[in-house]
């Protein structure tokens, strides 16, 4: 437990990195002179983030490692995550200084914010202990609500920062109680422990009934639905999407394409850590009152709220933020995939594919709709867009492109990315854990999810014509940078390389499935028959013995030392 | 048969690298967006000319996939780089990147702004549809098949009335609507087969494994999407609307290109992949095509907008396709694609002649005109000639696909209500009542069609000129008649020589056919047990009729050097008579 | 088969066309003699190959069989779809020689006839280019071998007979008149298709040979058990020829059709396109031989045709109009003939009434031309003086379709009488003859009474002529009444080549096309009884029939007078009635015409637009976008009823625990 | 009567609902704030019973971790409520309202 060695710090480099980097970003912004451009920090920042990716990419292990005394994973899934959050932080760096530049709010610590964020997600989902992937959360989450707050002289930027602090807070207090309750079980926060506990021949009695009279939330169930419904706030999935609009709406647009597209994949990958890993028990899972039925509701509200508000926004940010619960709602859809054996490898590879291709999308989108915009006006309604596509082609064409990818249309990366997602569906719905009739209401979520999901296409759809139908809106107009070029070229490369050769990302999440399923915690579990045992097991022991098993036990010190 | 080069990526993608080239060409440069426009999409019909001459008529396959063609593109889902052509698509493919040529040449006239913008969508749709009708993987169809869309949208969106944008949006969530049931499928099927390929053989392998009602539902969902395309009643309702709204060169490209996807693919996807589906849905599908052309027909009649004629005639005549494909024998598939062909052609032409009016003169009423036959000779000689060519008269393109579906309706068991009827050869099978009441219904529009089609050419073109504007008129410019020359000489060729068109169709219509028949287990277990339960009439058709009597079958038995007493199966690949024979 | 390929049959086909791809390319560039000539020579020279191409069919002759004799000719694939082959292949046997050589022989004189009556025309060169394309339909037409290509020259000369009556397009009734020919034609030629079809699926082939010799193996049994459906395909082949040949119930736009330059009536609309149905049912005697039921049913439907357009023929006051009706109700008298199995008489009918039809309407055409383009014939009157060669080769048609002894009409008119009551067997005995036979007899002599009513009233008595046609009153040129001789004299003469059987003297038509209609004969030599007595007693009784209708004529209209005023007054329903022909346009306007816009605007406006656009789709539309409104309602900017809504949805997660637990 | 651990989970769960209510009725964002809190500390509490309960120093080692956060999130929020009463004048819950859909 004390002490680390160098393996240890190889596992974290890239979330090194990038808290190194924002630091010295930081420490760049004090000794600078005034008229410093601060371009160069964007640029700074952008390679540093590109370098945590490439460095993630090159040191992920060929085998999962766990370090730091069992509290942290290395392994494919803690990588590949990097990689992604770091290329949408690189993107969403090198897109928002012309951005702060016209807004007059450049100043170092917004990229040192965006560095510590894309470290805290790092971390996040490398967490294999509550502690760390609380740690994690509110370093991504405490620079995130400073990044929406950021505009201080707008009102508007304060006030989403404050309802997405507040949700965030929150969240973590949910996420605190249920881990605590998680704690019951062994007084360890490791999930390997947690996960052992709930996999012991034992386990039945932590879910047991006493009485079997009056309705009982075993501890275990009752903290495993605590952490979703934390991480359900975090990645804004119905009902507990209310803060994203406004907060979307608030912050500076650049960054609410990382908040709502890094931040939801991270989100959805710690939950992928977790489900795959202490909570991947059929008592937890469950067909019926698990987390799949959880993540189906939650699925299910998600799809149809963010899709059809999305499709009566006015407001262009507001729309996307909208349509981003709707993605929620579809990663959460592979989510429940993953409770059915035959089809977790799948949902883990759709959502790596889905949650690159979304990230990469939604941060060049904000990217290109903050590149326009004229002194300090935004671009905001839809009639502002209108004839932009025309005036400034790349532009105009990256952005469709962007937008085509969110809405799953070929040729850009979301449309096999939406393919492998649904598919999941599919293929959950064949398999044999779960009972016939949720198989076949996930089966019809997917076609369901699929049809609403041309409401969210037709809102793209309509920012689309309005970039190429009308005349030239008189008050917009592009800033053109160097940087944001590069951003919004970038963006488009990976979106179009993943759309039409997506083959690569796919291998990334097939390994990625292979050591999440494969952690020597869970290997033995789906593959054994036992697993299915505590189940049976629990009617088969005598009450009086659940009883005996539950029984209210003194503390060893009676009263707590004053 | 020259393989060694890939024929097929050329014919898909030159138009796609056109439309690149057009992005580094400067938007005011007008001329030089129509030449790379009318050029991508002419390399893409030369690249086609090897393919026609090279094609096999005797195999019934896939041909021309080199081995680039048929190579791992995703593969760790199974998706392929899987592009061939065979009889059923050979004409669709050659007739795309004709019309691609003819789309090109009606922008010069049509399109007076944002031409690049034009000429780029112009091209990525014809990638977009060349590529499905390619394709043989089901993912790399899907991806075309989306990929249509949003240049479809732009195309209609971004040139015509004020209610333009309205009418691309309502084209756009339609079919996409329509579409998702189709990719849901399609996902189904893929994991139903283990995730490990999205190849045509495998799909279909798994996809026959299935139960029956599942098959069904899967086909369903297949079909609505192809319906809306096509568009069958009453998926029809973004059709007139967009033509109504949108530009001459933007309603050619909707009327006469786009919806040959839809035929394309319910002969590839559709119907080899769920047989038994497709025996038990002929009958609802027959009398939804009838519906669709009577339908269509009657509403046709009293429209004043001209371009909305057309667009409810087209759901007439695109009822033929159906109605010949669910024929299922060789006829009425042959037919329904020759009629997708005449579809093309002389829709297509119409909206062209009706574009150089409104065009012109800024009205779609009908009403606005009168007399034009004066002023305009042989814009008047064009119109009468492809108004017949669409009316159907013989020895022009229109007639040979509306006679040859509705010959297989008359003489088609597929329509049959009586499932005992469901005949597994070819045609002739003899004359089913209910086939022969839809084929007296779908022949209306013979009568119809005449109708109102003959009316707009009264209103349009003879009686006296009305109105000061018309006494000035000139007669068709080069540049607006350049675009229906192609389409007059199509409209002949196919209609003086179909057989030079059908021949390279017979094998692998046939395949289709027997492999329809061999799959459909549960259609044919049903007929053997109903076989017993028919009319007088029927059973004097199965069984005081040998199909040795017919001439043609003992001409054939002659030539092969059998004594005509031959089973008449014989002649009939796949043919499962239930009836006894003499 | 005793059939000879011959190359012959193309360049009959192809002469016309050629002249037609020529008038109507570069015609308008030329002088008008030269026009003309390139409209005339590719006629006479098919006229010429036809004459040719029927002395050597002539000289094969011999054989009793059908098809013993024709000429062929394969110019390749056309339609090849499994079991449907179609060839552009040419059949040339008896029927077609007749068919042929009237079509190019009438053909050439109407021609000829058109270049004195067009000449001021300034579509001359397209007006020759759409007749001689014409001329190439109705050849292909007769010389299909297959029901497809006829069916090619079918629609062919229905299209070209939409062009020719709307020739004078800018005169907006002539284009409606043009457009109710086309359409009533479409129906029947729905009907028709659907008879091919259904034959198709009979016999597997369209091929007329081939369909012949599926026939001859069909079982008595087999056509038992098969007699619905092929009485079904010759019905629906027989309402096919109603369309073309102007028949109830498709007749109206026969009428309507004379808005076409006279010469087309002539050549169109009385000698030749018309009488494809009869063509057709001939060329298929051996269908209809096995459906006594259609047979029958053809037979009413002409009488009844005949009988009808007589009456409302008698009432018509333009000139045009009244041969029209004319020409119905001997169309009519053809398909009698056609019912009551003699297919021989139908097609000496055809032939007789193409020569002195076509002399009429020219001869009407020569008056309107002399009068400056008047048809009315109460405005007309006393022309007899003033056009002597019109006037004459007039009564000589009038004579000839009156059945005046000895004249063409009188023969073949007599020969469908006696027909009626020699094959009353075919008809299932004498009940049917007995009824058909006495109307007949009054369809006949209707015949004589509205011609000599024309004839009087046109040429005889005083003139009555409007002033402006006084002026030009002159007789019309050489070009023009030399066909009205030529066609007088084959009005006056041809009937000899049809001399009746039971005279004993040869009948060289009949036997001339006796092998095609072998069939027929066949079945009538079955059924015969051979009864001298009562054919004197039909020939008589024609005859009778004719005369008196000319009396009658002569006593009402030969010296002017109120007479046929005051009998129509006297009867004033009747009278309204026959007038307003039995009010079948206003039918048909009202079923094709309102009753289908009404269905029209229903659809529209009803089904597709509320039902289906408004309710369905938009509904669907509005659904999302009021559900996306009501929800996104709740988005009220207020931090707290986002954390209510938040506190909501965790009570929702935990009583979804709860209510599962995991506890069995 | 001895404390057990059930009393500590039962007054824990008694402050996390007085957090939660409060949340839902309060209308000054910086007693919203408190709010949070409260519920932080109830789960702080649990953690800590539960720590003491299995005699494991996870727990109590998380409750530390969460206090620490707890302060830099109080940190940065209190930052955006001195920011907001710039903008409005104003802390009530209520007056946070520019965004309306």
């Amino acid at each position: 437990m004390i002490g680390f060695t160098s393996a240890d710090l190889l596992g974290l480099l890239p979330a090194l990195l990038l808290v190194l980097a924002g630091m010295a970003v930081l420490l760049l912004e004090v000794f600078q002179r005034a008229s410093f451009p601060r371009t160069h920090l964007a640029y700074v920042t952008a390679l540093a983030a590109l370098l945590a990716a490439g460095v993630s990419y090159l040191i992920a292990p060929a085998e999962p490692q766990t370090l730091w005394g069992g509290m942290v994973r290395f392994d494919a899934l803690g990588c590949v995550i990097t990689a992604f959050t770091a290329v949408a932080c690189a993107i969403t760096a090198l897109g928002s200084t012309r951005y702060l530049e016209q807004l007059e709010i450049d100043r170092g610590e917004y990229y040192a914010l965006l560095l510590f964020a894309t470290a805290g997600m790092s971390v996040m989902v490398s967490a294999n202990d509550f502690i760390v992937l609380f740690l994690g959360l509110e370093m991504g989450a405490v620079a995130m609500y400073a990044l929406t707050a950021y505009q201080r002289r707008s009102n508007l930027s304060s006030e989403a920062g404050f309802k997405y602090f507040l949700l965030g807070a929150l969240g973590s207090a949910l996420l605190v109680y249920g881990v605590a309750f998680l704690t019951g079980l062994t007084g360890s926060t490791g999930y390997d422990q947690i996960g052992a506990a709930l996999r012991a021949p034992d386990a039945a009695r932590h879910f047991a009934n006493p009485t079997g009279v009056v309705p009982f939330l075993p501890l275990p169930l009752v903290g495993m639905a605590l952490v979703f419904v934390a991480f359900l706030i975090k990645m804004a999935a119905a009902p507990f999407h209310m803060w994203a609009p406004d907060a979307y709406s608030g912050a500076p647009t650049p960054t609410t394409g990382f908040l709502s597209g890094a931040g939801k994949i991270a989100g959805v990958a710690a939950l992928f850590r977790l489900f795959a890993g202490p909570f991947a028990t059929p008592e937890l899972s469950g067909g019926v009152a698990g987390w799949t039925t959880i993540a189906f509701f939650a699925a299910l509200a998600s799809i149809v709220v963010g899709n059809l508000v999305a499709l009566t926004q006015k407001r262009v940010r507001r729309m996307l933020a909208w349509s981003s619960v709707a993605h929620a709602g579809y990663l959460l859809l592979a989510l429940c995939a993953l409770g059915v054996q035959e089809a977790a490898a799948g949902s883990i590879r759709a959502v790596i594919l889905y949650g690159a291709a979304y990230s990469v999308a939604t941060a060049g989108a904000f990217v290109v709709l903050g590149a326009f915009g004229r002194d300090q006006a935004e671009v905001d309604t839809l009639d502002e867009l209108s004839g932009l596509g025309r005036k400034h082609p790349a532009m105009g064409l990256a952005l469709s492109l962007f937008l085509i990818s969110a809405a799953g249309l070929p040729p850009a990366a979301g449309f096999v990315a939406k393919l492998s997602l649904f598919s999941t569906a599919f293929a959950a719905g064949e398999g044999s854990a779960i009972p016939a009739s949720f198989a076949e209401m996930l089966q019809w979520l997917a076609v369901g999810g699929l049809v609403l999901s041309v409401a969210g296409g037709l809102a793209y759809l309509r920012v689309i014509a309005h970039l190429y139908g009308r005349d030239a809106h008189v008050r917009v107009d592009y800033r053109p940078h160097t940087a944001t070029t590069l951003a919004v070229g970038l963006a488009a490369f990976l979106t179009l390389w993943m759309g039409l050769l997506p083959g690569r990302v796919l291998v990334w999440g097939d390994n990625v499935a292979k050591q999440l399923l494969t952690a020597p915690a869970v290997a033995a579990a789906p593959s054994e028959p036992a697993p299915a045992a505590p189940a049976d097991a629990g009617p088969s022991a005598p009450p009086s013995e659940a009883l005996k098993a539950i029984e209210v036990v003194p503390l060893p010190n009676a009263e707590l030392p004053r | 048969m020259s393989a060694s080069m890939p024929w097929l990526t050329l014919i898909v993608f030159s138009p796609l690298a056109g439309a690149l080239l057009l992005a580094f060409v400067p938007s005011e440069h007008k001329e030089a967006h129509r030449m790379v426009g009318g050029f991508f999409a002419l390399l893409s019909l030369l690249f086609f000319l090897p393919v026609a001459a090279g094609f096999d008529a005797s195999q019934a396959g896939l041909q021309f996939t080199t081995a680039a063609e048929n190579a791992a593109w995703i593969p760790s889902i199974g998706a392929r780089y899987h592009l061939g052509i065979d009889g059923l698509s050979l004409w669709l493919v050659g007739l795309t990147t004709v019309l691609g040529v003819v789309a090109a040449m009606a922008g010069v006239t049509s399109i007076q702004t944002a031409s690049r913008t034009y000429y780029a969508g112009l091209l990525t749709l014809l990638t977009a549809v060349l590529g499905a009708l390619c394709s043989v993987d089901l993912l790399l169809f899907a991806l075309f098949w989306e990929l249509m869309l949003l240049p479809l949208a732009l195309l209609v969106g971004s040139w015509g009335d004020r209610q333009r944008v309205a009418a691309a949006t309502k084209l756009f969530v339609v079919t996409l609507v329509c579409s998702m049931p189709m990719m849901a499928a399609i996902f189904y099927l893929w994991v139903k087969g283990g995730s490990t390929s999205f190849d045509l053989a495998d799909i279909a392998a798994t996809a026959q494994g299935l139960p029956v009602g599942v098959q069904q539902a899967l086909f369903l969902a297949f079909c609505l999407a192809f319906f809306v395309k096509l568009p069958i009643p009453p998926l029809h309702t973004w059709l007139p609307e967009a033509h109504a709204q949108t530009s001459t060169a933007g309603s050619f490209v909707l009327g006469a290109i786009v919806f040959q996807a839809g035929t394309y693919g319910l002969v590839r996807f559709a119907m080899p992949l769920f047989p038994d589906a497709v025996y038990w849905a002929a009958p609802a599908i027959g009398i939804l095509s009838v519906i669709a052309i009577v339908y269509g027909a009657i509403i046709a009649v009293t429209q004043r907008d001209m371009k909305k004629m057309i667009a409810f005639s087209s759901v007439s005549h695109l009822g033929f396709i159906t109605l010949g494909l669910f024929a299922i024998n060789q006829v009425g598939v042959t037919g329904a694609l020759v009629q997708s062909l005449a579809h093309s052609v002389t829709a297509g032409a119409l909206f062209l002649l009706a574009g150089v009016l409104i065009d012109r003169y800024e009205s779609r009423s009908v009403d606005d005109y009168g007399g034009l036959a004066a002023k305009m000779p042989v814009f008047a000689l064009l119109f009468v000639f492809l108004i017949m060519a669409y009316a159907g008269v013989p020895g022009l393109i229109g007639f040979v696909g509306e006679f040859l579906v509705l010959a297989a309706t008359a003489g088609s068991w597929a329509f049959s209500l009586n499932p005992g009827n469901a005949h597994f050869g070819s045609l002739p099978t003899g004359p089913d009542t209910t086939a022969l009441i839809l084929a007296s219904l779908a022949g209306l529009r013979v009568v119809v069609g005449a109708i109102y089609l003959l009316g707009l050419t009264k209103r349009l073109m003879l009686g006296s000129i009305t109105g000061s504007r018309f006494s000035k008129a000139t007669d068709v410019t080069w540049a607006e008649a350049a675009p229906l020359l192609p389409l007059v000489l199509l409209s002949l060729w196919v209609g003086l020589q179909p057989g030079f068109f059908t021949s390279r169709m017979d094998a692998s219509v046939k395949g289709l056919l027997s492999g329809l028949a061999e799959h459909a287990t549960l259609a044919k277990e049903t007929a053997e047990t109903m076989a017993g339960q028919q009319s007088d009439v029927e059973s004097w058709n199965r069984d005081g009729r040998s199909p040795e009597a017919w001439p043609l079958q003992r001409k054939q038995a002659a030539a092969n050097g059998e004594a005509p007493a031959a089973e008449g199966s014989a002649a009939q690949p796949g043919a499962a008579h239930q009836g006894g024979h003499p | 088969m005793n059939t000879v390929a011959t190359g012959l049959l193309a360049p009959l086909l192809l002469l016309p066309l050629a002249g037609a791809a020529l008038n109507g390319a570069v015609g308008r560039f030329l002088p008008k003699p030269l026009s003309a000539a390139i409209g005339l020579v590719p006629i006479a020279v098919s006229f010429v190959l036809a004459l040719v191409a029927a002395l050597q069919l002539h000289g094969l002759g011999g054989a009793e069989a059908y098809g013993a004799a024709a000429l062929t000719q394969d110019l390749g694939e056309w339609l090849n779809v499994g079991p449907l082959v179609a060839n552009w292949a040419l059949h040339f046997d008896a029927v077609t020689a007749v068919m042929a050589l009237v079509i190019t022989g009438v053909g050439f004189l109407i021609h000829l006839y058109s270049v004195g009556y067009m000449h001021d025309d300034e579509g001359f060169a397209k007006y020759f280019a759409y007749l001689n394309l014409f001329v190439a339909a109705m050849l292909s037409l007769v010389l299909a071998d297959n029901l497809i290509l006829l069916f090619l020259g079918w629609e062919g000369v229905g299209l070209v007979s939409w062009l020719l009556i709307g020739f004078w397009y800018k005169d907006a009734e002539k284009v409606d008149a043009a457009n109710k020919a086309f359409i009533a034609n479409r129906v029947g030629d729905l009907a028709l298709m659907l008879g091919v079809f259904l034959l198709f699926g009979l016999a597997g082939t369209v091929h007329v040979g081939e369909l012949r010799e599926w026939v001859s193996h069909l079982s008595p049994a087999q056509i038992t058990a098969g007699g619905t459906l092929l009485t079904t395909s010759t019905m629906l082949l027989f309402i096919g020829c109603t369309g073309k040949s102007a028949q109830i119930p498709l007749y109206v736009w026969l009428p309507d059709a004379m808005a076409g330059p006279t010469p087309v009536s002539a050549l169109i609309h009385a000698a030749t396109m018309v009488t494809a149905g009869i063509y057709l049912m001939v060329r298929l005697n051996f269908l209809f031989v096995l459906t006594p039921v259609t047979l029958a049913v053809v037979a009413v439907i002409g009488l009844a045709t005949a009988i009808m357009a007589g009456t409302i023929g008698l009432m018509q006051n333009d000139i045009k109009k009244v041969l029209a009706y004319s020409t119905i109700s001997q169309l009519g008298f053809m398909f009698l003939a056609v019912g009551v199995a003699a297919p021989a008489a139908a097609m000496f009918h055809l032939v007789t009434h193409a020569f002195f039809k076509a002399l009429l309407f020219l001869g009407s055409g020569s008056v309107i031309h002399a009068l400056s383009g008047e048809q009315d014939i109460r405005r007309m009157g006393g022309l007899g003086k003033v056009l002597p060669s019109t006037s004459k080769t007039f009564l000589i048609g009038c004579l000839a379709i009156a059945g005046f002894p000895l004249t063409a009409g009188f023969f073949s008119k007599d020969e469908i009488l006696w027909s009626i009551m020699n094959n009353q067997q075919v008809l299932g005995g004498p009940a049917l003859s007995s009824v058909l036979f006495p109307l007949a007899l009054f369809a006949a002599f209707l015949t004589a009474l509205y011609m000599f009513r024309l004839y009087f009233v046109v040429f005889a008595g005083e003139q009555r002529l409007t002033d402006e046609a006084k002026s030009h009153l002159h007789e019309s040129p050489a070009v023009m009444t030399g066909p009205l001789w030529v066609l007088a004299i084959l009005s006056l003469v041809a009937g000899f080549a049809g001399l009746p059987h039971f005279t004993g003297l040869p009948n060289l038509f009949h036997h001339f096309i006796a092998p095609v209609i072998a069939p027929t004969e066949a079945l009538v030599r079955s059924v015969y009884s051979h009864d001298s007595g009562a054919i004197w007693g039909c020939v008589g009784a024609g005859t009778v029939a004719g005369l008196s209708g000319m009396g009658l004529a002569f006593v009402l209209w030969g010296r002017g007078g109120e007479r046929p005023a005051r009998l129509a007054a006297s009867w004033p329903r009747l009278h309204a009635l026959v007038l307003n022909k039995y009010y079948i346009d206003e039918l048909y306007e009202f079923t094709f015409g309102k009753a289908l816009r009404i269905k029209s605007r229903v659809y529209d406006l009803f089904v597709d637009n509320l039902v289906i656009d408004t309710v369905a789709v938009g509904g669907a539309g509005w659904l999302s976008t009021f559900s996306g409104q009501l929800i996104g309602r709740l988005q009220n900017g207020n931090l707290q009823r986002y954390l209510t809504i938040a506190f909501i949805g965790l009570a929702i997660v935990l009583f979804l625990i709860a209510r599962g637990g995991v506890t069995p | 009567m001895s404390l057990t651990l059930e009393h500590y989970l039962l007054l824990s769960a008694a402050l996390f609902t007085i957090g939660a209510v409060g949340l839902v009725t309060r209308r000054n964002v910086i007693v919203l704030f408190m709010c949070v809190e409260i519920m932080l500390n109830a789960a702080n509490l649990a953690l800590i019973a539960f720590s003491r309960f299995h005699l494991v120093a996870d727990g109590q080692m998380f409750a530390f971790t969460v206090m620490a956060v707890a302060a830099a999130e109080a940190g940065i929020g209190l930052a955006i409520m001195v920011n907001i009463f710039r903008h409005k004048k104003s802390l009530l819950v209520d007056d946070l309202n520019v965004f309306k859909n």
